[in-house]
């Protein structure tokens, strides 16, 4: 090892691999945790920074699960023991509390320095913005008080997210609050569908985890389509506004050459014309809503006023069967009123209740479909097939059909 | 610390409610943006219907916060944005003003406390990243301490907008790759199958979960020392980890074959093409801490490919439709091997099943 | 007919040699033609480097064939082609001449004998057909009759160059699909799990093999009346008809069950797309000898859509692949169903895994 | 059954069913064949038609198979038993010889004369022009007569092709013979390769069938890709060839939006330009070598001069996995001299070896490949991994490299 590079304060151990972090232009996550516990003087800081040294040195990781949890709940604390503490007694325990964040991960400033002072007060003062399912993460703190932390945070307004084989925590683009192709309230869809399977976030029954995404329009901001078991993606039936005036105007300001390359171009099937030398059609029938148009010339056109959502579901991860994108399952339904929350909830609780039936141990959405086959999940899900669903109909000749 | 003593009443409160932590701007022309542009590289500005312009800016910081970074960008709030903030889902942080001249002050104060402000339009933007050493219980390597590394050495290009179109990075410290699909992607990759801790075997694992795990069923029940334990079938093991996952004594990880890969071409959403699943352009890279400047060099490279050939708005993954998969290899100086030719599941459907072509 | 009496020593000579079999113009510019032509439907005109021009007349046989019509046609060759003739890998038949001036009587003669000149460039062609209950052991329907039926549908469209590119079409008498992938295909599908024939089944079958045959194991050893025979797990089963093949005793084709489907957007060769396997668009329609009304309508109906919608050297698929499935179903009347949604092996892939929908 | 509908000769039965498929302008089987009975009165063709009908009548087939061959092979011979020869006595036997026919499909006169002599004085008069595999099969003869036959047709120079689990006969495009976009021999390579093969044509060793296809260029006419497990297909590897002038004068005769709409904006990689109004370029490093420019400008466009073939591994039909594709495993390789020959036969040696070894009962080459893994074929076939091997990289994790 070589020698500390840390000249603020003795409180810390040498971290001469870590200080390596210090340097660079990037905001460095061991400068932080460093200045923390020099003013904190929280030895699971340090402890935590000891581990990750050895870790640095070794390249292994050295934790490990368990239970830990709070009253009632299932789920929402992701327990880390240490597998070294007899070298590391400091980094015995370091537990984190998954929190649900408000919707587009909105905050006053009010709400977040209260989670900070509970959090710098109780545990370690580590808080990680945010997981990639879209947790706040607290991250660090111990078993005793775990259930405390969690009650004075729940006074504040907070509760704990999924993990485990349970509804997990929800995610969403800033949609209508600050953006103009959000084709629905992305944010009032997160709070009220997650909130209609609350029971679900803190209690694990599903054959796995189960997550929503909520993404204002196909750009998918969210990453829904690839990273959710059920995607709902902002699209629209009716046409494409166009406001003909602006897009003259940006004809004018940046070259006829510039729209038909990468415009005209670029669209996926060829639905936009070239109208003389100041303006463009759309062949709406042959528009597949995929967006771009509108992003280059977001002035001059926009989503139409027929607006609802996609549902894609199935899309996961990696692990064991390569990763599967969410595919198209409900190609438009409406999404504003009571009563289309109603319907979308009746829908996705009869998805669920499917898959909760007949899932395997571990087995997401995507897989059980893949296993079980798309006929019978339709029929379950009370789909009708739609060419919408497919890039082809099928290629091979072996399905036995019901005559 | 204290422990909990008095009993209070769970609330199940559920997600919190978004409408007070909304900026007031972002309140009343809720679902009436109309348009926006960007005055510079990290600031957006929305207009609405009503004419209200909200100017944003956006700052990179470092993920894994402390509450002195959280409560230093509260302060800016507070002086700038009404008290109100927001985190993008890239971990990006966005302050928000209706005041024009609050943006030079906003960034200069980020900048001051090392926050770069950037990220926007066709820049790169901070990987996507995960646990790892820090607090996973199954990763081979840190990537909190690679996104560091990672984005030390691109950093430049945060800060201006001079891709073809946006560039998504992630990094994931394990092949579960809870960092998800990217444009250009850093992943540990398995390279050993598991070696079985015995003496801890019994004690802590399910076995029939474990051998359910496997996708290639692989493991196998036998007995070691007396004492039920599992074997793994070397053969068939695709390495995978997803024992590992349900039982700690199917040990993957190793200080030395745990390796990294870099995959290209991924795409999340839906603008002209369909989202797509990134492809596996480099392996074997060391796992070498703390500053992996191995994988550095490789993702530099394909941004600089990919800087100097891609048309605007085209995406990594698009640019490389257009020039072939031989060109992205010449152009990059990866190399192509056998292990990059899929042999899972759907693998014919990656074959080229066509004499098209290209010398 | 006689018995083989002498012993005659094989000559494994193989392949025959074709030197001497080509026209004299092939052997006189082998390798060396610079372009071709079409006077009109039916006539190519191939121009060597030399500048001589080889006419060729292409017409429709009923590829099962008689002694007397192969000599009709080596009557012609002799005629007009200096002995010469060959067929196409759709079985046309072609004559060759070097003399422009016998173009005109070759057609009229062969159209004189019922053989109609075409089969060129954007027309239609002969249905690459399979033998059926003619010859083959397993088929469910006749594929000489129903390219005959089928051909009659749509023959103005064989001697006519008014399609957008060519289209290939083909007919196949069971699952297996002998005719191949085709822009449009027609081939039985079976539509029920095979019945067993204990009575014969432990006479004729090898039990291990036919049980190997099935591609999801659906078939398993069991006894009926103290024999050793096979059983169907009839939820399993894909009605592949792969074991009816292995076994006579499995069986599948039903003079009621066994249907006719239609597929679309097969693609053989590379120009422009890459070849393309064809897709399932029709199924349940009635097998109906001697015509096949109901399929000849849904050709129709396929081939009019296309005719009317595609782009000059589109191909179906390409067609379809511009328009979209949605458009495809509207415009032939055809109705997309959930079977048309692979559940097989590689389902998934096919998937609309994006959020691209067209209303 | 109605009336009898032919008033030529009383030799028929009556045929109602099939006589509807006298009508109508397409070249009708069943006025042959009756014509054939006719006037040769051959049992055999009337029993067969009346099984047929029967089968029109029944909607079921009426054959089974069974083991007929001739001296020293073991195929060839596809061998029909009627299963109600009870019923149609003259039909109680009627067996196929699969002869392979010249590469190309190419016949003198005499060699055909020849054939129908023989077939019509030793057995049914019927000739199958052509099977799909590519054979000319003579169908409709006895056990008895089969090897006499043999005998007759193989003293002409006739040899029997491919059936069962063995090397099948080949096919081949017309190629060098009358096509300009011939990248190699066609028919040559076709003759030189199956000959090579002839053992095992005609004696079956294989875990299945095996067929090699010849086509000239990427049009492939000769079906290879789809219908076959080692395509040859011409290809080249320098620029297409250009003659600037013909691409004026192909401009001045068809329009420059016809050379924009059909040309330019059809290459699949967009590898085409325009220069000025009567000309256009060729970026060739894009080119796919798809032929379509080739195709639509043939007098002006012409494949490279540095030709040779690409090989395609792995086509077969729906049986079992549904359609597999042939796929790039040779990008390259000249095809011209002996030398290249041996080259191209020792790789298909090491493969069909390898897969002779490996393959499973009932295997194809491309579900042994898909089933083992592409490295493991790589490996034994000796070949170097390349881009041209596939669409893409793999997109998922699980391999294991050796290092
Ligand atoms: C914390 C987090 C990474 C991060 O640093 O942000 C994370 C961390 C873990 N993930 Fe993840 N995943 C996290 C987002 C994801 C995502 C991304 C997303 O949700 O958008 C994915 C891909 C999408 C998906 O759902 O498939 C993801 C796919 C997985 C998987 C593979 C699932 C699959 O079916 O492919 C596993 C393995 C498993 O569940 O057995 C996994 C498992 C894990 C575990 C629980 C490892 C384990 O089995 O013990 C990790 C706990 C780490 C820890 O100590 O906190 N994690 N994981 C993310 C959750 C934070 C949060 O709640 O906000
Ligand atoms: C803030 C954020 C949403 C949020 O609620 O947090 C967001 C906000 C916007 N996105 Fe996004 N996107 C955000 C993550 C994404 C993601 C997901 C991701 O990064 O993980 C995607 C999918 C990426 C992919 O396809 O792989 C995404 C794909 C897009 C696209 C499509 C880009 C393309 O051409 O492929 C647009 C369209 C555009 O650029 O005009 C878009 C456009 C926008 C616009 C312009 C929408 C608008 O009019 O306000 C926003 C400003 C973007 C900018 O940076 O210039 N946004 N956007 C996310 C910022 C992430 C960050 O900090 O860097
Ligand atoms: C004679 C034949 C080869 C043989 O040795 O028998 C042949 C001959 C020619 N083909 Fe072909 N093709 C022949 C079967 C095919 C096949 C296979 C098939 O039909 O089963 C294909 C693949 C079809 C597919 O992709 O599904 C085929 C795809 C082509 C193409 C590419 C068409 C396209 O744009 O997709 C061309 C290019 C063209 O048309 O200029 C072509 C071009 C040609 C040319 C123009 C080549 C030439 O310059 O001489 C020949 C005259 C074609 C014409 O009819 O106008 N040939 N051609 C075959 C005639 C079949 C018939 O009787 O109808
Ligand atoms: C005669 C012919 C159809 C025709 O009328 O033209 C034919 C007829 C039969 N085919 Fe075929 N196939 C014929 C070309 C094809 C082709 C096309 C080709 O070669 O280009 C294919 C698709 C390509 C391929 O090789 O996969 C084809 C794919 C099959 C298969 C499925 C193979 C697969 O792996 O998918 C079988 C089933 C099997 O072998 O078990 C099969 C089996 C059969 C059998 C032997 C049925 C059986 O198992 O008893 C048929 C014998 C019929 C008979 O009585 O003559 N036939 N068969 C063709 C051969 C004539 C010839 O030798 O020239
Ligand atoms: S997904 Fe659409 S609505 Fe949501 S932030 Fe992105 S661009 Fe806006
Ligand atoms: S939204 Fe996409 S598909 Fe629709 S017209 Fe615009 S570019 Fe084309
Ligand atoms: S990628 Fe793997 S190691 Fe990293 S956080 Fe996710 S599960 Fe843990
Ligand atoms: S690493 Fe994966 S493939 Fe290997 S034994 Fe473990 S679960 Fe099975
Ligand atoms: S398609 Fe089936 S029934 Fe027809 S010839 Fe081929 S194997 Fe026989
Ligand atoms: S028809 Fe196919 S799936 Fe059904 S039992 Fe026979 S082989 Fe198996
Ligand atoms: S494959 Fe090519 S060379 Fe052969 S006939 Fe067709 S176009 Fe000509
Ligand atoms: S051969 Fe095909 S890929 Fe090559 S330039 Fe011509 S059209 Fe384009």
């Amino acid at each position: 090892m070589s020698e500390q590079t840390d000249t603020q304060e003795t409180f810390l151990h040498p971290t001469p691999l870590l200080d390596e972090l210090e340097k660079g232009p990037w905001p460095g996550f061991i400068t932080r945790l460093k200045k923390l516990a020099n003013r904190t003087h929280n030895p699971m800081v340090r402890g935590v920074l000891d581990q990750l040294e050895y870790s640095y040195e070794t390249r292994m990781g050295y934790w490990k699960g368990g239970v830990v949890g709070v009253r009632g709940y299932g789920a929402g604390i992701i327990a880390r023991f240490s597998m070294i503490a007899d070298k590391f007694p400091e980094a015995t325990e370091f537990h984190t509390l998954r929190i649900q964040p408000p919707a587009g991960f909105h905050y006053s400033t009010k709400a977040l320095r209260e989670v900070c002072d509970v959090w710098e007060r109780e545990a370690s003062g580590i808080i990680c913005m945010h997981g990639q399912t879209g947790n706040l993460q607290l991250i660090g703190c111990t078993q005793d008080n775990v259930q405390h932390i969690f009650d004075e945070l729940n006074k504040l307004g907070w509760d704990l997210g999924g993990a485990g084989a349970d509804m997990r925590s929800g995610m969403s683009c800033v949609g209508e609050a600050r953006c103009e192709h959000a084709c629905y309230d992305t944010l009032g869809a997160h709070f009220k569908i997650l909130n209609n399977y609350g029971d679900d976030v803190h209690r694990p029954s599903f054959p796995y985890k189960f997550k929503f995404k909520f993404s204002g329009c196909p750009n998918d901001c969210a990453n829904s389509t690839q990273r959710s078991d059920c995607a709902v993606i902002g699209t629209w039936r009716d046409d494409i506004q166009i406001d003909h005036e602006k897009v003259g105007a940006f004809i004018d300001n940046n070259g006829l050459d510039y729209v038909v390359n990468s415009v005209i171009n670029m669209c996926p099937t060829r639905a936009i014309e070239l109208k003389g030398t100041r303006d463009i059609e759309i062949n709406n029938s042959d528009c597949v809503r995929c967006m771009h148009c509108i992003n280059v010339m977001t002035e001059a056109l926009s989503p139409g006023k027929d607006r609802g959502v996609s549902l894609l579901m199935g899309g996961k991860g990696h692990l064991k069967v390569g990763n599967m994108l969410g595919s198209m399952m409900v190609p438009f339904m409406k999404l504003k009123t009571d009563e289309d929350f109603a319907k979308m909830i009746e829908f996705t609780d009869r998805v669920i209740d499917w898959w909760a039936e007949n899932g395997l141990d571990h087995e997401r959405l995507g897989e059980c479909i893949e296993r079980l086959g798309i006929q019978t999940f339709l029929d379950a899900a009370g789909l009708e097939a739609t060419p919408d669903m497919v890039e082809h109909p099928r290629d091979n000749p072996f399905f036995k059909a019901a005559y | 610390m204290s422990a909990s003593t008095e009993e209070w009443k769970t609330i199940e409160s559920g997600v919190r409610d978004h409408i007070p932590e909304l900026h007031p701007a972002q309140v009343r022309n809720f679902g009436k943006w109309q348009y926006h542009y960007r005055p510079r590289p990290g600031v957006l500005c929305h207009v609405a219907e009503s004419g209200e312009k909200l100017f944003t800016v956006r700052c990179g910081i470092q993920r894994q916060m402390t509450v002195d970074s959280v409560r230093f960008l509260c302060d800016i709030a507070d002086k700038y944005c009404e008290g109100h903030l927001r985190f993008t889902v890239r971990s990006n942080c966005e302050l928000m003003t209706t005041e024009e001249a609050n943006v030079d002050k906003i960034i200069e104060e980020l900048e001051a406390e090392g926050h770069p402000v950037g990220g926007t339009g066709n820049a790169i933007t901070c990987f996507a990243h995960t646990q790892g050493w820090f607090h996973c219980d199954i990763p081979a390597t840190d990537a909190s301490g690679a996104n560091k590394s990672l984005m030390d050495a691109i950093f430049e290009e945060f800060g201006r907008e001079e891709m073809p179109n946006r560039v998504r990075l992630s990094t994931s410290c394990c092949e579960i790759n809870c960092g998800g699909q990217a444009d250009i992607a850093v992943v540990i990759q398995h390279t050993r199958p598991p070696r079985i801790n015995h003496d801890i075997l019994s004690n802590i694992c399910e076995l029939p979960k474990a051998v359910a795990r496997c996708p290639v069923a692989a493991i196998r029940p036998t007995t070691v020392n007396g004492k039920p334990s599992l074997m793994v079938e070397e053969s068939k093991c695709i390495v995978c980890g997803a024992c590992f996952g349900a039982c700690p004594a199917m040990e993957i990880n190793h200080p030395e074959y745990s390796k990294f890969a870099v995959w290209v071409g991924g795409k999340l959403g839906n603008a002209r093409t369909k989202p797509t699943n990134m492809k596996l352009v480099a392996h074997g890279l060391p796992n070498n801490p703390p500053r992996w400047p191995e994988v550095a060099e490789v993702v530099k490279n394909i941004l600089a490919a990919y800087k100097a050939g891609g048309k605007p708005w085209e995406r990594v993954g698009e640019w490389i439709d257009r020039i072939g998969w031989k060109r992205f290899f010449a152009e990059t100086g990866l190399t192509f091997d056998k292990y990059m030719i899929d042999n899972y599941r759907h693998a014919r459907i990656s074959f080229n099943k066509s004499a098209h072509v290209r010398f």
